[in-house]
């Protein structure tokens, strides 16, 4: 029962988030309600028996994916950006009806087809379900090969910010000096 | 099973491939910035030698990693596409990058680890690898998309390749989580003899299907999650977007394929209509927007969604058995083939472009045919090709692609696709009239390499027209009882 | 009384404790660092509250709670109010799974001296950590000031870096004591070495990350008084103020704590298994050594100049620690488990 | 008493479809970017709890790849934006009308 | 096997130009008069091997003589196809007619064509390349590879040398054959996987698909080849292409392409689906004689020469639809004779019309008139020409004409005799049109100062006339040897369809 109303209160508030990111002018406003959001998800984690889940999605998303978002926001200035118009004005409404009567239509679809029990008590493993003893053994096993496979995307991602962003002193001024006759 | 599993024989292709990119990334460092050619011949030596370990793998135990892979023989067919695939980029780019200052070694690395995505994408027997490799193979193209630094289009090319793409990975993730909502498993096999043993839910079941279908959809570009192609491909440098064309979406095609026909092949009479009806609109709108481009680029972006439409007719046939087989090999042959075709069509729009992204309009081939012969001969092979006119290998596709929709009892959407074949050659014939019967200074810019993998492909794409039987033999050897 | 609520009168008993102990301890760490650093400079220092000053922090405390809170223009002001209470909570939650001394009976109860020990104790330290970035960007972002802002800008690029080399230094003991529990990771200590013996490298790099990552000199690039004007807290004055400052010397002593208790034994000391109270005594005194040590870094370092300083982090401590976690491995793999 | 999935698995569909809508409704590349994020974010969640109806560790594994991904993602495509920003102070996804559609 | 396969008569018939091709390739540019010969004589050695071909073979034996089979592909679905080249009666005249018209194109298109010479013998023989291959082909896949492989290089021909509106000329053609050829591909490949075979012979052999999906084959397969007929109401693409082709492109075009349409009603329509073919002999039957007066009357004021002949080309065909579909042994061997006796006709007036083209450069009758005065050997030609071609006792067309309308009247499966009466109408149509034609170009005073000094014909010119000539007169004088050609193989399949008629009416 406690976590029932654990889970409807914390529900709301990722709901409430998720909302406020969609709905905020501010870009900085978006990325902290994001954060919030990815915050109460953790406690879900902790709530579905995945502790290290929760706590990398904390480190991962919170602390590393989401203040990089941050960074580059108030680098960029892009928190200044008005939307100005935005999408043509009968768009707006159709786009958020739209997702609306999505979101209806799979809820319903959900809540009539699952079963709504509890899921099953995981006994005396429940401690450790999800424990990074657990988790490191699957992993390595397993999943070694997506393991070792995601090696090559993060050296790719590394090696393509870079190229991305390094500019070579040279091309800056060229750069510069088109933009000023634009 | 540890560590010294991913020394498993079927791995290493994979692994070959994947230790030449890291150290060539590193090799490169010793390379001199004005000789940067040369890493380009360590890819293609690279591609070559993967190529030969490839050959000596095939026939081995395909499943490996505790069922997290399976290299059987339609992943070895798909490698061979993707090594020639990436092989006829490197020999594509080494002029273009060179001619528009966008020299760096890393560019080559960064379509190798493309490519192994791609591998891992035909490899893959587990949701998890589908999503990983997708990814790997995604990630170089977004930086790959935006490569022509400074050039506003590209960059916001790969920005919008870049956002779609993450919308899409969106819905492929949501997908596999409902999926294994309704399974318990992410095995692509588990899946299937879940789903047959009737517990899965099948709310969580088809939610799943459809959103894996729209994340893989927006991966290989078909209605109506196509509206992102023309802009990238028009942005892009012309070679990335010869890779991208051609390459992601085999690899696009591996993975869908592998899930319908393998995880969801117990539940094929729901997925095969919807799939037949997207591919129908996929070639009616991919073919009727083409009509009106007048940038060669755009033209060929919606060419490509088009096509992607003809490869997914392969789609329909599988999950019934002994066809499953026929359809899988259609698609690997179509795609070898609009590999070939394609890539060389972009070689020559690569050789007419004068910098990245200038003299792209169709109106600037005028006079091709009398400055350059051979080159407009060429063209004219290849959008025969496009077309699906005999004698070349983009009609033998489409036969045998044809076939295999009609095989599986869909005549009317062979029906739609010869109907749009013949809407296409209008707007393929265009090319060659303005080539041909119209007059004008267009100078084409032929470095050695480029006019090789131009002349390679024309000729594969004739010669394989007329006896395909030894590509053919390659596809139906390797592609046989494995679904 | 029922289990489920002595479970969480223990906890609530233990975290009031805690916190307490952290606020006077704070309070007191700025007091040492003031006394330290005037001795170092030959000087008195603060004496004139109370003897030889001792009351120094509370008049401080009091003259903050007063002091006017001064809001800058243009400010964004939800976030400018909430920037300091972002630093603060994550400082004050940190060492909830920090084990200050062994387990102890107290009448037929088995009490733990942490709040909790959870198997991701070291993941849930870094994670807490890294959400500790919010305050100082917000803070720069919020005071709508071109100082504030690039003190919150260098803050959130330093301590992203240096956490990666933080976290991957962690990897050693983690290996040993194949445990990301702290606790289990202390106790293996006791089993075997302190692992500074087994891992000086790991223990050197997590010690200069651990500076960096709490802003402290010679990494106090963030605050440089000398560009900055103090960085993203110049706009603040009285309460926010001495938030910031709370959760800047919190911080201090909780990774203090994680480096003792990760390379030199934590509680552990003679004689600790038989009377655990001195569990208490030996990490106090560690984590007193350890400030005391940071403090005097500070009074005889020269700060390093930005882009050094990235260069560091990037080029020396990130490979170094790869390398050191490779040797660990080989270590584990080739003489067995240590 | 324990909640069932279900719940979680509807929250997550919430969080979902507010995501896809998130991307159709703004034009702010990095709003655009984070509402990706969130739609993630909800496939995790789903996973998660799917992982623990079943008893199996695969969908918390799942999650783990999810992120790494998710990281990647993010270094590239704020390397973009950054890229972006340089040349033409705008991230408006409208602004950027060099291409047509 | 493979050399035998190479060495073959047919595989040599088919293939040789090709030779010509390579040889070409490796000529520069400005020699064009080489360019030319080598073109010319590459043709007239395939038609001597053609000759060949007809001395080899045997006119009494109905099946395929002088095979070739070489198994090409395998889609790893059942079927296999064939690289299967053959020869009988219904095919052989039409090879011949050919390799004969081909040399005769290129000869007069010799001052024609002064610009890219080389491309343009080179598409003329890869065009040769593909219609022999067409006609030769037993194996539908490579059947519609030939067939479709024509179209290019006639794409081009029309493209590139074609008049002023060449262009949309040009796409037009190519998008109409196309249109209807998709339609035959799906019936080929709905054929391959369901009767497990693409081979034609195999596939009459085995027979036995049910009507209804007969129906629905045949009109797939009616599609593609009404369209190049051209059938009313499909012949729109033809007069703008014919108007638009340089003279050799309309010669071809008209004396070799349009019969790719009717021979494939022959071979495929009429030997596969016969249930069908008696179906649809009504409705087919009607639309031909639509066709013979639509041409004929639309043929009439038309002041473009070419325009009419290539209207007329529509009543023509229209005559060898009628023959084919009458079912029976007259019928068929009359439209067989029919088409052989149009690509001779209609070619011979095509290069003429081509020859005083040439000297005014323009088509409109009204620039002319009272020719005869000025060019009494060209006049006398045109003469011959036309009256052949209105069918006049005595001259090709006319045995021809006279044989389809004997079929059609005679015919069990038309059942009526009114199709042949309309017909026969059509006969004095083709008088009137082509006689006003001829009287107004050639008769009376030389009206228009231009044409007063214009120059007879020269020996380059009869040279490529007197061939055509000879043969209308042969036709017409002693039809004998060439009914004789396909009269064996005709008859089987006849026998066949009377088989069909016979249940049908019974």
């Amino acid at each position: 029962m406690v976590q029932l109303i654990v889970f409807l209160i914390l529900a709301a508030v990722c709901v409430g988030s998720a909302i406020g990111m969609l709905t905020s002018k501010n870009a900085v406003y978006a990325a902290l309600f994001l954060v919030l959001n990815f915050v109460v998800i953790a406690v879900f984690y902790l709530m579905l028996g995945a502790p290290f889940i929760a706590m990398v999605q904390i480190t991962v998303y919170a602390g590393a994916i989401m203040v990089l978002f941050m960074f580059v926001i108030m680098l960029v200035g892009a928190e200044m950006f008005q939307e100005a118009g935005g999408l043509n004005s009968w768009q707006r409404p159709v786009a958020l009806l739209m997702g609306f009567g999505l979101m209806v239509v799979t809820v319903l679809m959900i809540a009539t087809s699952a079963s709504p029990a509890p899921p099953r008590d995981l006994g005396v493993s429940a401690m450790e379900f999800g424990s990074p003893a657990q988790i490191g053994e699957v992993l390595y096993t397993n999943y070694i090969f997506p393991f070792e496979l995601i090696s090559f995307l993060l050296l790719a991602a590394m090696v393509g910010a870079v190229i991305l962003t390094k500019t070579e002193r040279k091309k800056r001024r060229v750069l510069r000096s088109l933009r000023n006759k634009n | 099973m540890n560590l010294a599993d991913l020394t498993q024989m079927v791995l290493r292709p994979i692994g070959f491939l994947g230790l030449w990119a890291s150290i060539l990334l590193i090799v490169d460092l010793w390379i001199p910035k004005d000789r940067k050619t040369i890493t380009g011949w360590l890819t293609l030596l690279g591609l070559a030698s993967t190529a030969i370990v490839v050959a000596y793998t095939t026939g081995e135990d395909p499943v490996a990693m505790g069922g997290m892979v399976k290299a059987d023989g339609f992943a070895y067919m798909l490698y061979y596409i993707f090594l020639l695939v990436a092989a006829l980029t490197v020999l594509l780019s080494m002029s273009y990058i060179e001619k528009n200052n966008i020299e760096r070694g890393e560019f080559y690395s960064l379509i190798l680890f493309a490519t192994i995505g791609m591998m891992g994408m035909a490899m893959a027997n587990d949701m998890i690898v589908v999503f990983v490799a997708l990814e790997v193979l995604s990630i170089p193209l977004y930086v790959l998309a935006g490569y022509l630094r400074g050039k506003a289009e590209s960059e916001e090319s790969a920005m919008k390749y870049f956002l779609l793409g993450a919308f899409a990975s969106a819905f492929l993730v949501y997908g596999i989580a409902l999926v294994f909502g309704a399974t318990g498993t992410t095995n692509l096999e588990a899946i299937s003899a879940a789903i047959e043993g009737g517990a899965a839910n099948r709310a969580y079941l088809y939610g799943g299907i459809g959103l894996i279908l729209v994340g893989l959809g927006f991966k290989v570009a078909t209605v109506p999650f196509h509206m992102w192609t023309p802009d990238v491909y028009e942005g892009a440098p012309s070679v990335v977007t010869a890779f991208f064309s051609v390459g992601a979406k085999a690899g696009g095609f591996a993975a869908l394929l592998r899930v319908l026909y393998v995880a969801f092949e117990p539940v094929t009479a729901d997925w095969a209509p919807v799939i037949a009806i997207l591919s129908a609109l996929t070639m009616i709108f991919g073919n009727i927007s083409a009509i009106t481009q007048t940038s060669i680029k755009r033209m060929l972006a919606y060419s490509s969604i088009a096509h992607a439409g003809y490869i997914l007719m392969a789609g329909v046939a599988g999950g019934q058995g002994a066809l499953t087989d026929f359809a899988a090999s259609a698609a690997a042959f179509y795609l070898v083939g609009y590999a070939f075709t394609n890539m060389g069509t972009w070689g020559i729009v690569m050789a007419v472009e004068k910098e990245a992204n200038t003299n792209n309009e169709i109106a600037s081939f005028a006079g091709l045919g009398k400055k350059r012969p051979m080159l407009a001969m060429a063209m004219v092979v290849l959008m025969l090709s496009l077309t699906g006119l005999p004698p070349t290998i983009g009609f033998v596709g489409k036969f045998y692609i044809f076939t295999a929709a009609i095989d599986a009892g869909y005549m009317w959407l062979a029906l739609v696709g010869v109907v749009t074949s013949l809407i296409s050659a209008y707007y393929y014939l265009r090319v060659i009239i303005v080539m041909y019967m119209q007059d004008g200074d267009v100078e084409a810019d032929l470095p050695w390499t480029l006019s090789l993998a131009v002349g390679l492909t024309t000729i594969a794409t004739f010669v394989f027209g007329v006896i395909p039987q030894s590509l053919l033999n390659i596809g139906n050897d390797l592609i046989s009882g494995i679904f | 009384m029922s289990e489920v609520a002595l479970i969480i009168t223990e906890a609530a008993i233990k975290s009031g404790i805690l916190l307490f102990v952290l606020l006077t301890a704070f309070a007191y760490t700025t007091f040492a660092e003031r006394k330290i650093v005037a001795w170092l400079q030959v000087r008195h220092g603060p004496n004139r509250v109370g003897p030889l000053g001792l009351l120094q922090p509370a008049a401080d405390g009091l003259k903050a709670i007063f002091k006017e809170e001064f809001m800058p223009a243009g400010a964004d002001k939800k976030i400018f109010l909430m920037a300091p209470i972002i630093t603060v909570i994550p400082a004050l939650i940190i060492m909830a799974v920090m084990p200050i001394g062994p387990d102890v009976l107290i009448g037929s109860r088995l009490i733990r001296l942490a709040i909790t020990d959870i198997n991701v104790g070291l993941l849930y330290m870094l994670s807490v950590a890294s959400i500790a970035v919010y305050g100082i960007v917000l803070a720069g972002w919020a005071s709508n000031s071109k100082y504030s802002m690039m003190g919150g800008l260098r803050a959130t690029a330093q301590m992203i870096s240096y956490e990666i080399a933080l976290g991957i230094s962690m990897v050693g003991p983690v290996v040993l004591a194949s445990s990301l529990s702290l606790k289990d990771i202390v106790v293996a200590q006791q089993n075997s070495v302190w692992y500074v013996v087994l891992q000086p490298i790991g223990c050197i790099i997590f010690f200069i990350a651990m500076l960096a990552e709490v802003n402290r000199a010679p990494f106090d690039m963030p605050e440089a008084e000398q560009e900055l004007t103090a960085g993203y807290h110049t706009e603040y004055s009285g309460m926010g103020f001495s938030m910031f400052f709370m959760a800047e010397y919190i911080k201090m002593i909780a990774v203090s704590a994680m480096w003792i208790s990760l390379f030199f034994g934590g509680y552990l000391g003679p004689f600790v298994q038989e009377i655990p109270v001195l569990g208490i005594v030996y990490f106090s005194l560690k984590v007193f050594l350890v400030l005391a040590l940071m403090i005097w870094i500070r009074a005889t370092m020269p700060r390093m100049r930005y882009d050094q300083l990235m260069a560091f982090g990037w080029k020396v401590l990130l490979p170094l620690s790869l390398v050191q976690v490779l040797i660990t491995a080989a270590m584990v793999v080739f003489w067995a488990p240590v | 008493m324990l909640v069932p999935t279900s719940y979680f698995v509807i929250l997550s569909a919430v969080l979902f479809t507010i995501g896809a809508t998130g991307v159709l409704f703004r034009k702010n590349a990095i709003i655009l970017f984070m509402s990706v994020e969130l739609m993630l974010n909800a496939a995790n969640l789903a996973l998660v709890a799917f992982s623990r109806e079943f008893g199996t560790l695969d969908g918390q594994i799942f999650v783990f790849f999810v992120m790494t991904v998710a990281a990647a993602e993010v270094a590239i495509g704020l390397a973009l934006i950054v890229t972006i920003f340089r040349n033409r102070a705008s991230i408006d996804v409208d602004d950027i009308h060099s291409l047509k559609g | 096997m493979f050399l035998q396969v190479l060495t073959a008569t047919l595989t040599a018939v088919t293939f040789f130009p090709l030779l010509g091709v390579l040889v070409l390739l490796f000529v520069p540019n400005e020699r064009e008069d080489t360019i030319r010969w080598i073109a010319i004589g590459t043709a007239l050695i395939t038609f001597v091997i053609s000759l060949v071909m007809l001395g080899q073979y045997n006119a009494a034996d109905p099946n395929m003589q002088l095979e070739v089979l070489l198994p090409w592909m395998n889609f790893g679905g059942g079927s296999t196809i064939g690289f299967h080249l053959g020869i009988d009666g219904i095919s052989i005249l039409l090879v011949l007619l050919t390799t004969f018209l081909i040399p005769l194109a290129m000869f007069g298109s010799w001052t024609g064509i002064t610009e890219r010479v080389k491309e343009y013998y080179i598409f003329f023989l890869l065009l040769e390349v593909g219609m022999i291959g067409v006609f030769l082909a037993l194996d539908l896949f490579l059947f519609y590879v030939f067939w479709e492989f024509t179209l290019v290089p006639m794409y081009f021909l029309v493209g590139i040398w074609g008049g002023k509106q060449r262009m949309y000329a040009a796409i037009k053609f190519f998008l109409y054959t196309m249109a209807g050829s998709i339609l035959m591909l799906l019936a080929i490949m709905w054929l391959g996987i369901h009767q497990g075979t693409f081979d034609v012979v195999e596939l009459i052999a085995k027979g036995g698909i049910d009507p209804s999906t007969q129906r629905w084959l045949f009109l797939a397969f009616a599609a593609a080849f009404a369209i190049k007929v051209p059938m009313f109401p499909l012949h729109s693409w033809l007069p703008d292409a014919h108007v638009q082709a340089p003279t050799a492109g309309s010669v071809i075009l008209a004396g070799v392409m349009l019969k790719l349409g009717t021979y494939g009603f022959v071979r495929f329509n009429l030997s596969m689906f016969p249930e069908a073919s008696l179906h649809f002999a009504p409705l087919m039957a009607t639309l031909a004689v639509i066709g013979i007066i639509y041409g004929a009357i639309v043929s009439y004021p038309q002041q473009d020469v070419k325009k009419l002949v290539a209207y007329s080309s529509v009543s023509h065909l229209g005559f060898v639809m009628l023959g084919l579909f009458a079912l029976n042994e007259q019928g068929i061997q009359g439209a067989i004779l029919q088409m052989v006796n149009h690509g001779i006709s209609t070619g011979a007036l095509f290069l003429l019309v081509g020859m005083v083209y040439e000297r005014r450069h323009t088509r409109d009758m009204n620039e002319y008139g009272g020719l005869w005065t000025v060019m009494p050997v060209y006049g006398t030609l045109m003469l011959i020409v036309s009256l052949s071609s209105m069918g006049l006792p005595g001259l090709n067309g006319f045995v021809g004409e006279f044989t389809i309308l004997l079929g059609a009247f005679g015919s069990e499966a038309l059942g009526s005799n009114i199709y042949a009466i309309f017909a026969a109408a059509g006969v004095i149509l083709a008088a009137i049109y082509m006689l006003t034609m001829f009287q107004k170009m050639f008769l009376g005073p030389v009206t228009n100062e231009k044409n007063k000094n214009l120059e007879d014909l020269n020996w380059r010119e009869l040279v490529v006339i007197i061939p055509l000539l000879v043969l209308i007169f042969w036709i017409g004088l002693y039809p004998a040897p060439f009914f004789n050609l396909m009269g064996a193989s005709v008859d089987q399949l006849t026998a066949s369809l009377d088989a069909v008629t016979a249940v049908a009416l019974r």
